[in-house]
């Protein structure tokens, strides 16, 4: 195997650059669906820039975990999105880990930030923390289930074969087990970027908030890498929405008219997907806290039944 | 010597083997504690008799010595040990069984039906009388019946000695000649020995508990 | 003449202590004593192995030692002597404190030698007839000695003991007297009066009246079974144990018990050897079983140390008698062993329950109140070892032989035996690991203050674990011939 | 007599930790010296024995095993002999290295013992366990295996007993060893039907025994071996003795406990299963499988619960050793459906995970002593600050809670990757519903996976992280040299451990070659082993190495924003914003209950919490003056199978006993009836 120098530092370009407009894409049109003018799509690269040029406060309890964990999710993050195939159906990093590697990295990056929230001896971090693990927890094996039924479809757990035997002859989205298990990554999506229903990304409202409630003593560069890293994850996950279920369009090869013409797709699917997030969110209202596990549960049902279906139509 | 039994002799055992189950009986329903010692003298009296009887028939001289060992030792001995026993303690002259007089009877008679049942099997093997087995089986039975049913220590040594009364019974009734002697006069002294162990202890209850009723012996269990 | 001098000198230590004053004196006269008769002992050990197979007789075969009695005399001596060398230190404290008086003491001293050579008379005598006498006399010289301090509680269990024994011994006596019977019908009733020698009666066995025998059989079995402590004739068992001082209770619990066990042995064989089938066998196994399967639920709710090590005793009886009614090589061997584990393991535990006693004057697990360990920390350590070596762990031998009776038992087809033996000997262990438990760790009361006892005293009581520890790792080969032998007689091989 | 270099290694290692037993009993009075020399003799014999193991193991599948006598035999059938297989080798691998980290660390742990407890004693059982879980683990012969296998549960109740003085100490002892007995009961009858059918003691008689025995013989040995081993490696339902016990014994021995004893169940099941009864029917495979993935949920579910750090620690011992069974339970599936490289691949991972179990547990459980150490609690409500109090001891931990919670780059990660390969490549291997079973696992799996990271953030964040909760982890100081040592060591391991997966897995060729026939560590490996494959490339591929590797290579990005964008900031501290009031104090923490509170919501049905809240007010309930709150949870299966099974089995004793009531005449009548049945039915 050899390590394609290029395909890495273009996808993690691709990561860092698009993540922040995606963010700011979402907002933005929430905000025209509520009838206001909202921030410019460019808003978060503003955020980012100015977050990493501010001064920065600590407190005066935290330890080098709090130091350490920006870093951990930003590269975390970082790490996912090269091992998910984005434009060419090949990741860079895809020898390197498959999807179990990309739980695993996410978790990994999660912990910390956990850790980050209950060291400086704030209420609200530790909150947050209780929150997002627990959360977490049900939303993990859900999607744990759902890259499942498309891995044993594909008898890989590697993205890249995911992707390239969804490519194959036929039409598997009609396949129910796909939908099912589209399904539910959707919901997990909707959980693990901390979206409403799950969570409400624009709020302080102390009570409610689960991701921001983590986040609450950092501030400067530290804050940056943070957001940074949660969007560049919101990308990633989205990407392995659209990609491994929608496996259409992606590159096979790396001459730059097939990247090309797989960007287009990424963008155009990535769009797509925004549009229903951006739906779901203005329809719906934010659940209270002990509901949020029955809608995973569900999404992790559906995952269920996603797996039992291909033992069924098989 | 090989003398077959005669007739007479064989019923006269019978006869005195089954007074012997008469006094047994007498002996489960008298309240006495005195004549409860006497009738078992009088038992004794009766199985030294029966002894006398077989020496006497069938020339087994040594069984003679049993005879008189159990005179010197059941007839005269013990009983008369015993009642200095029953004047010293100077209580016990009622007992109170658990299972009144008339049931009582009723258990020992079945018993003897049990010991017949249990003794027909061997009938042809006896040598002596017809029932001496039976008789020696059902002196065992009700006698540790009487043991169960008797709430007074020096009753219960009775009851033990009338069994022991019972087995030397079989022992003459089964094997003509009694046992060797070295293990007859064994037996012999351990019984003495055993119901003088019985009787110092039956005193030192009496001095501890101011009472022979061993029912009261009840603080260890479990 | 060994065995006769092997009888005789116990006896003439007993009747020596009569009439000797000082304790001192006494005390070494005991222990002299059993010292002699474990040398004489294991020369007829010796003198046993050499006539292969074959018995030493004396006496016109009056006194007769095969391989199975060899072992029991073993057993006694080595028994004996641990409680000889217990007890002067315990009745020393005893004095000191007043609980007992020299006359009593006097007493140990002159019924333990005569408990000893009754016990030495059952495994020697041919004659079964002298065989009986001699356990009577065992009977009542330990009934004195179980009502020694003369308390309340010691009187009831003398005489719930003497009571129920002398029952046993009477419904024993009267099948030895059919056991005679069987012998003489046969030969037509000569003039000539048959031996009852037990060796005679099993040459003729098959010619004995099959009927007579089970009669004799079953009598004996209630009778000596009582003796030797076989549910539900047992009853009397517990009583004796707890309220005998602690040296008897040794002596009761570490041979009397197998003496009767031995005796009922006797009868077995015979019995087995007349009738040729599994009769007698499988009633062992039955009131084996039931003894063991008794022990347990008294040993889950036990509140009194020494009556606990009583069942534990029941449930050794029990295995046992199992183990010989199942009569595979391996079980009756492992039986035999177990008897030798056995009895270097329980007067140990006596022995300490007697340090405890005189303590703590009391025996009650919630009156102690745990913390042995800090109180008497060398008394708790010898328990804690006894109780695991009695409770079947390694690397205690008992595990050996217990473990060598359930192959035996699985081997030979006694699958859910074993399993029944397996299951009692755990609800056994958790019974006994729950009440030493809370007797010995805790963190214990300051009151009373720590035992004080010399190293030699230790020694004196611990040695037995010791020679349990060497003859788990080591065997000699001459004892292993030893018990095949005996295994074999059980067995009824020639 | 000459014997191969492993051979002369073990020798030499049981031989110390028997020197080490016995001198630490002589030198009982100086207890600096006993404690020197027992925890150094077992620390040199730990190293001998990881030695000898890796020695074997590195010499390939070809050498034949070494084989001798320890003493010469008891009675003729009792022999003691030794052989050291791959799979004995490779657990006497995973015995020494946590013997050799753990004897390390004792030699500081002990220092907390002086003048307080006797070291000496402590040393000798310490000593005499390690032995006796050596010998258990390479025993050929049923009786040493079974004589070593008591001793084990002997001395390690008396370990747990240590300190006694604590009633909940003793409790958890005796229902310790009560268990340890149950389990070598049936231990024992599975060994004896094994041996009815062999007629021969040694383990290579018993070799694929199970061709040679009737079926209902077969299943009844093997689901004794499950009930024997089960117990002692703590699955669900019979795992009750183990979060009794783990916590209240000495943290060394705790971690060895939790490191190694429990393991020795899982190399009893192994060898039973792959040396022994060969040839499984399926429904084996499917009851391991299942047992695994119930005790790995629950136990994790459990572990959430807790707010004592051991014992949180102790139910994770239960989670993982349903993790490890998951990967033997299908291993067996496998075989049965005729798929042995299949097998192979599942039984590395259990494997695997085994060893990676001992060495981050072994590590999490003295990181927990260290703490215990410092702070005299094990109330994790107590703590909180230590990282800076501790920080090497934090730093341990902290790798310690990361390999146990599965997350990449550690061990932890490696393992369950493999097991989640097996389980689903398993759904092609058969066609019958029983394949359901492996995704199915699988998801339960990741729950656990999630779950365990979320109490190892509680465990952490609460145990070390933010302000002190008490004066003792205020004034918490860090522990000695040779405790960082120990557990410095075992950190080490972990890493190693998870970053070299693919030349791990090569020493396992030995063990698969013996158990399955296969040798498939070649095909785990891919681009010269930096990569670890699922078989094959295209089955999936994980390269933690490379993950770790990249992640450096990525750091060039934040510190070149920094560079860029944040070189003239400043960093203040300051005091974490309080709302505007004055200051916060540790009581408005999140306390460890708090955090878990959420899944305790969740799992209402599972946890039945019992609250008990106590108001007092004045005039209005709305103006309470006095609030108490108090909540329990309580197991599920001590509430309703142990603790109504006691109470039945005491009331039956109870009404036995009066049958020995005291009354004489009773006694008499006992007999009395006793001979009249005999006379009427036997004769």
């Amino acid at each position: 195997m050899k390590l394609d120098l290029l395909a890495i530092l273009a996808q993690t370009a691709l990561l860092l650059l698009l993540a922040p407009l995606l963010s700011g894409l979402i907002k933005n049109w929430k905000a025209k669906l509520q009838n206001r003018r909202g921030a410019p799509v460019w808003q978060p690269y503003f955020d980012l820039a100015k977050f990493l040029r501010k001064d920065m406060v600590i407190s005066e309890h935290a330890s080098w975990i709090f130091t350490a964990t920006p870093y951990v999710v930003f590269l975390t993050a970082l790490l996912v999105g090269l091992m998910v195939p984005m434009l060419t159906a090949h990741a860079p990093l895809d020898l390197f880990g498959g999807a179990l590697a990309v739980i695993g990295l996410l978790a990994l990056g999660r912990f910390f930030l956990a850790l980050g929230g209950l060291d400086p001896a704030s209420a609200f971090g530790g909150m947050g923390s209780s929150r997002e693990m627990t959360l977490s927890a049900i939303a993990e094996p859900a999607m744990m289930l759902s890259i499942f039924t498309l891995a044993i479809t594909a008898g890989s757990t590697n993205l890249s074969q995911i992707v390239l035997a969804g490519q194959g002859p036929g039409w598997k989205f009609l396949d129910p087990a796909h939908a099912l298990a589209f399904a539910a990554m959707f919901i997990v999506l909707l959980a693990e970027t901390g979206r409403i229903p799950v969570d409400n990304p624009a709020t302080h409202l102390e009570l409610t908030m689960i991701h921001e409630a983590m986040l609450l003593e950092y501030s400067g560069r530290y804050l940056a890498f943070i957001e940074w890293g949660a969007s560049i994850k919101q990308l990633v996950l989205m990407a392995l929405l659209a990609n491994i279920f929608f496996p259409v369009g992606l590159a096979a090869d790396t001459t730059p008219a097939a990247v090309g013409l797989g960007l287009l797709w990424f963008v155009g699917k990535l769009l797509v997907l925004a549009g229903v997030v951006v739906v779901v969110e203005f329809t719906n209202a934010k659940l209270r806290l002990f509901r949020v596990p029955d809608l995973l549960s569900a999404a992790f049902i559906l995952a269920t039944l996603a797996l039992v279906s291909t033992f069924l139509f098989r | 010597m090989n003398t077959p039994p005669t007739e007479t002799s064989s019923q006269f055992i019978t006869l005195l083997a089954s007074l012997m189950l008469v006094v047994q009986l007498l002996l489960a329903v008298q309240r006495m504690l005195v004549t409860n010692i006497r009738l078992f003298a009088l038992q004794s009296l009766l199985l030294a008799a029966i002894a006398t009887v077989v020496a006497c028939v069938f020339g087994a001289w040594h069984v003679l010595v049993v005879a008189v060992l159990t005179l010197i030792g059941k007839v005269l001995f013990l009983p008369w040990w015993l009642e200095r026993l029953v004047r010293r303690i100077k209580i016990g002259q009622e007992i109170h069984p658990f299972v009144n007089m008339p049931a009582s009877m009723l258990i020992c008679g079945a018993l003897t039906v049990l010991s017949y049942v249990v003794a027909r099997p061997f009938t042809s093997l006896e040598r002596l009388g017809s029932n001496t087995l039976a008789v020696a089986i059902a002196l065992l039975l009700t006698g540790f019946f009487l043991m169960i049913n008797r709430r007074k220590a020096i009753t219960q040594v009775l009851a033990l000695l009338t069994m022991e009364n019972g087995v030397m019974l079989a022992a003459i009734a089964l094997t003509t000649y009694g046992m060797p002697l070295v293990v007859e006069i064994g037996i012999f002294f351990d019984v003495v020995i055993a119901v003088m162990v019985l009787g110092i202890l039956v005193f030192r209850i009496r001095e501890s508990f101011d009472s022979m009723d061993v029912s009261k012996l009840n603080e260890l269990k479990w | 003449m060994l065995l006769t001098t092997i009888l005789c000198v116990p006896l003439v230590v007993g009747l020596l202590c009569l009439f000797v004053r000082p304790r001192a004196l006494m005390e070494a006269l005991n222990i002299a004593g059993f010292v002699g008769v474990l040398v004489l002992g294991v020369k007829l050990f010796h003198a046993v192995l050499a006539k292969n197979g074959a018995a030493v007789t004396e006496w016109n075969e009056f006194l007769r030692a095969d391989a199975l009695s060899a072992w029991m005399v073993l057993l006694i001596s080595v028994v004996s002597l641990a409680t000889s060398l217990y007890a002067v230190r315990y009745f020393r404290s005893d004095l000191t404190s007043g609980i007992a008086t020299a006359r009593r003491v006097r007493e140990f001293y002159v019924l333990t030698p005569t408990f000893a050579t009754g016990m030495l008379l059952v495994v020697l005598a041919n004659n079964l007839g002298v065989m009986w006498a001699a356990v009577e006399v065992t009977a009542l010289s330990s009934v004195l000695l179980v009502a020694l301090y003369n308390r309340k509680t010691s009187l009831e269990a003398a005489w719930k003991y003497v009571m129920l024994g002398g029952l046993g011994l009477v419904l024993a006596l009267f099948g030895t007297i059919f056991a005679y019977a069987a012998a003489i019908s046969p030969t037509g009733g000569g003039a000539h009066l048959p031996s009852f020698n037990w060796s005679h009666l099993l040459a003729m066995a098959p010619q004995l009246n099959p009927h007579l025998i089970t009669l004799a059989f079953v009598f004996v079995l209630v009778g000596y079974g009582t003796k030797a402590g076989l549910a539900p004739m047992h009853t009397w068992l517990p009583d004796a144990h707890s309220e005998a001082p602690s040296p008897t209770s040794a002596m009761l619990s570490g041979v009397s018990l197998k003496i009767a066990v031995y005796a009922l042995l006797r009868f077995h064989i015979l019995t087995t050897a007349c009738l040729g089938t599994g009769y007698s066998r499988n009633l062992l196994l039955g009131f084996g079983l039931f003894s063991m399967l008794l022990a347990g639920p008294f040993i889950l709710t036990q509140k009194n140390l020494k009556r606990m090590l009583a069942y534990s005793s029941l449930e050794h009886v029990g295995l046992i008698c199992v183990a010989v009614g199942m009569n595979a090589p391996l079980t009756v061997f492992g039986a035999l062993l177990h008897m030798g584990y056995h009895a270097l393991t329980k007067p140990v535990l006596f022995f300490t329950a007697g340090n405890i006693h005189q303590h703590y004057h009391t025996l009650d697990f919630t009156r102690i109140g745990g913390g042995l360990v800090r109180t008497m920390p060398a008394t708790a350590l010898l328990l804690g070892l006894a109780a695991a070596a009695v409770s079947g762990l390694p690397p205690f031998g008992l595990f050996v032989s217990e473990l060598t009776v359930l192959v035996g038992g699985f081997t030979s087809g006694h699958v859910w035996v074993s399993v029944v033996i397996l299951t009692t000997l755990i609800i056994v262990f958790c019974g006994v690991l729950d009440k030493l438990a809370g007797l010995l760790l805790g963190p214990g009361h300051a009151e009373p203050p720590r035992e004080t006892i010399s190293a030699g005293h230790i020694m004196a009581m611990g040695w037995p674990l010791g020679a349990l520890l060497l003859f788990t790792a080591w065997l000699p080969g001459s004892v292993r011939q030893l018990m095949e032998q005996a295994s074999g007689i059980i067995r009824g091989l020639p | 007599m000459s014997l191969p270099m492993p051979a002369t290694l073990l020798v030499i290692s049981l031989c110390g930790y028997l020197i080490g037993a016995v001198g630490s009993l002589l030198f009982m009075r100086r207890e600096r010296l006993a404690a020197g020399f027992a925890f150094g003799a077992a620390t040199l014999s730990g190293l001998s024995g990881l030695l000898g193991a890796l020695f074997f193991l590195a010499g390939g599948a070809g050498v034949a095993p070494p084989q001798f006598e320890l003493f010469p035999p008891l009675i003729p059938y009792i022999h003691f002999s030794v052989r050291l297989d791959a799979l004995s080798a490779f657990f006497l691998m995973l015995v020494s290295l946590l013997g050799l980290a753990i004897s390390a660390y004792s030699l500081g742990y002990a220092k907390g013992f002086f003048g307080r407890k006797n070291v000496g004693v402590l040393g000798a059982f310490y000593n005499a366990l390690v032995l006796a879980t050596t010998l258990t683990v390479v025993a050929d012969n049923i009786w040493l295996f079974l004589i070593a296998w008591e001793i084990m549960a002997l001395t390690a109740y008396c370990l747990v007993s240590f300190e006694h003085e604590i009633v909940e100490t003793r409790k958890a002892g005796v229902l310790y060893f009560i268990m340890s007995h149950i389990d070598a009961g049936c231990v024992i009858l599975g060994f004896l039907l094994l041996f009815q059918a062999s007629g021969d003691y040694s383990f290579a008689s018993l070799h694929n025994l199970g061709a040679e025995m009737a079926p209902g013989k077969r299943d009844a040995a093997f689901l004794l071996f499950l009930l024997g081993f089960g117990i002692k490696a703590g699955i669900v339902p019979l795992h009750i003795w183990l979060p009794a016990a783990h916590p209240v014994a000495p943290s060394n021995v705790s971690a060895f406990m939790s490191g190694v004893l429990i393991k020795t169940g899982i190399y009893g099941l192994t060898r039973v299963c792959f040396d022994f009864l060969g040839a499984p029917p399926l429904w084996w495979g499917v009851t391991l499988l299942t047992v695994g993935t119930i005790s790995a949920v629950l136990g994790v579910l459990y572990a959430l619960m807790e707010h004592d750090l051991k014992r949180l620690l102790a139910y994770h011992s239960i989670e993982n050793i349903g993790i490890i069974l998951m990967g033997l339970g299908a291993a067996l599936m496998f075989l049965n459906t005729g798929h042995p490289v299949l097998a192979t691949f599942a039984l590395i991972a259990g494997m695997y995970h085994t060893i990676n179990h001992a060495t981050f547990k072994g590590l999490l459980f003295l990181g927990a002593g260290a703490v215990l150490h410092a702070t005299h609690t094990r109330n994790m409500e107590e703590m909180g600050g230590l990282i800076k109090r501790m920080p090497q001891t934090a730093f341990y931990f902290l790798i310690g809670a990361v390999a146990i919670s599965a997350l990449p780059p550690l061990n932890g990660f490696v393992s369950e990757w493999l097991t989640y390969q097996a389980l689903l490549q398993g759904f092609g291997t058969t066609e019958s519903m029983m394949r359901l079973i492996f995704p199915l696992s699988g998801a339960l799996l990741a729950l656990t996976g999630a779950l365990a990271a979320a109490c190892f953030v509680k465990a952490f964040g609460i145990t070390f992280l933010a302000q002190p909760r008490s004066a003792h982890a205020e004034h918490a100081h860090e522990v000695g040299p040779a405790m960082r040592l120990g557990m410095g060591l075992l950190a080490v391991v972990c890493v190693v451990l998870g970053l070299f997966p693919t030349q791990f897995v090569r020493l396992l060729d030995p063990l698969t070659q013996q158990l399955t026939g296969q040798q498939i560590s070649v095909q785990l490996s891919a681009a010269n082993g930096l990569v670890l494959a699922s078989l094959s490339e295209k089955g999936g591929t994980v390269s933690t190495l490379g993950i770790t590797l990249m992640a450096v290579c990525l750091l060039p990005v934040p510190f070149g924003l920094w560079l860029v964008f944040s070189r003239k900031t400043k960093v203040r501290r300051g005091p974490t914003w309080d709302c505007g009031q004055r200051g916060l104090t540790p009581r408005m923490e999140y306390t460890a209950t708090g955090f878990s509170k959420p899944i305790r919501m969740i799992f209402k049905a599972l946890f039945q919490p019992r609250r008990d809240v106590q108001r007092e007010y004045d005039f209005s309930p709305y103006f309470a003056t006095n609030i108490r709150f108090e909540s329990h949870v309580e197991e599920v299966f001590e509430q309703r199978i142990y603790r109504p099974l006691r109470i039945l089995i005491l009331r039956v004793s109870r009404r036995i006993r009066t049958i020995q009531h005291g009354s004489i005449h009773f006694y008499l009548l006992y007999i009395f009836i006793t001979l009249l049945l005999l006379l009427m039915f036997a004769l």
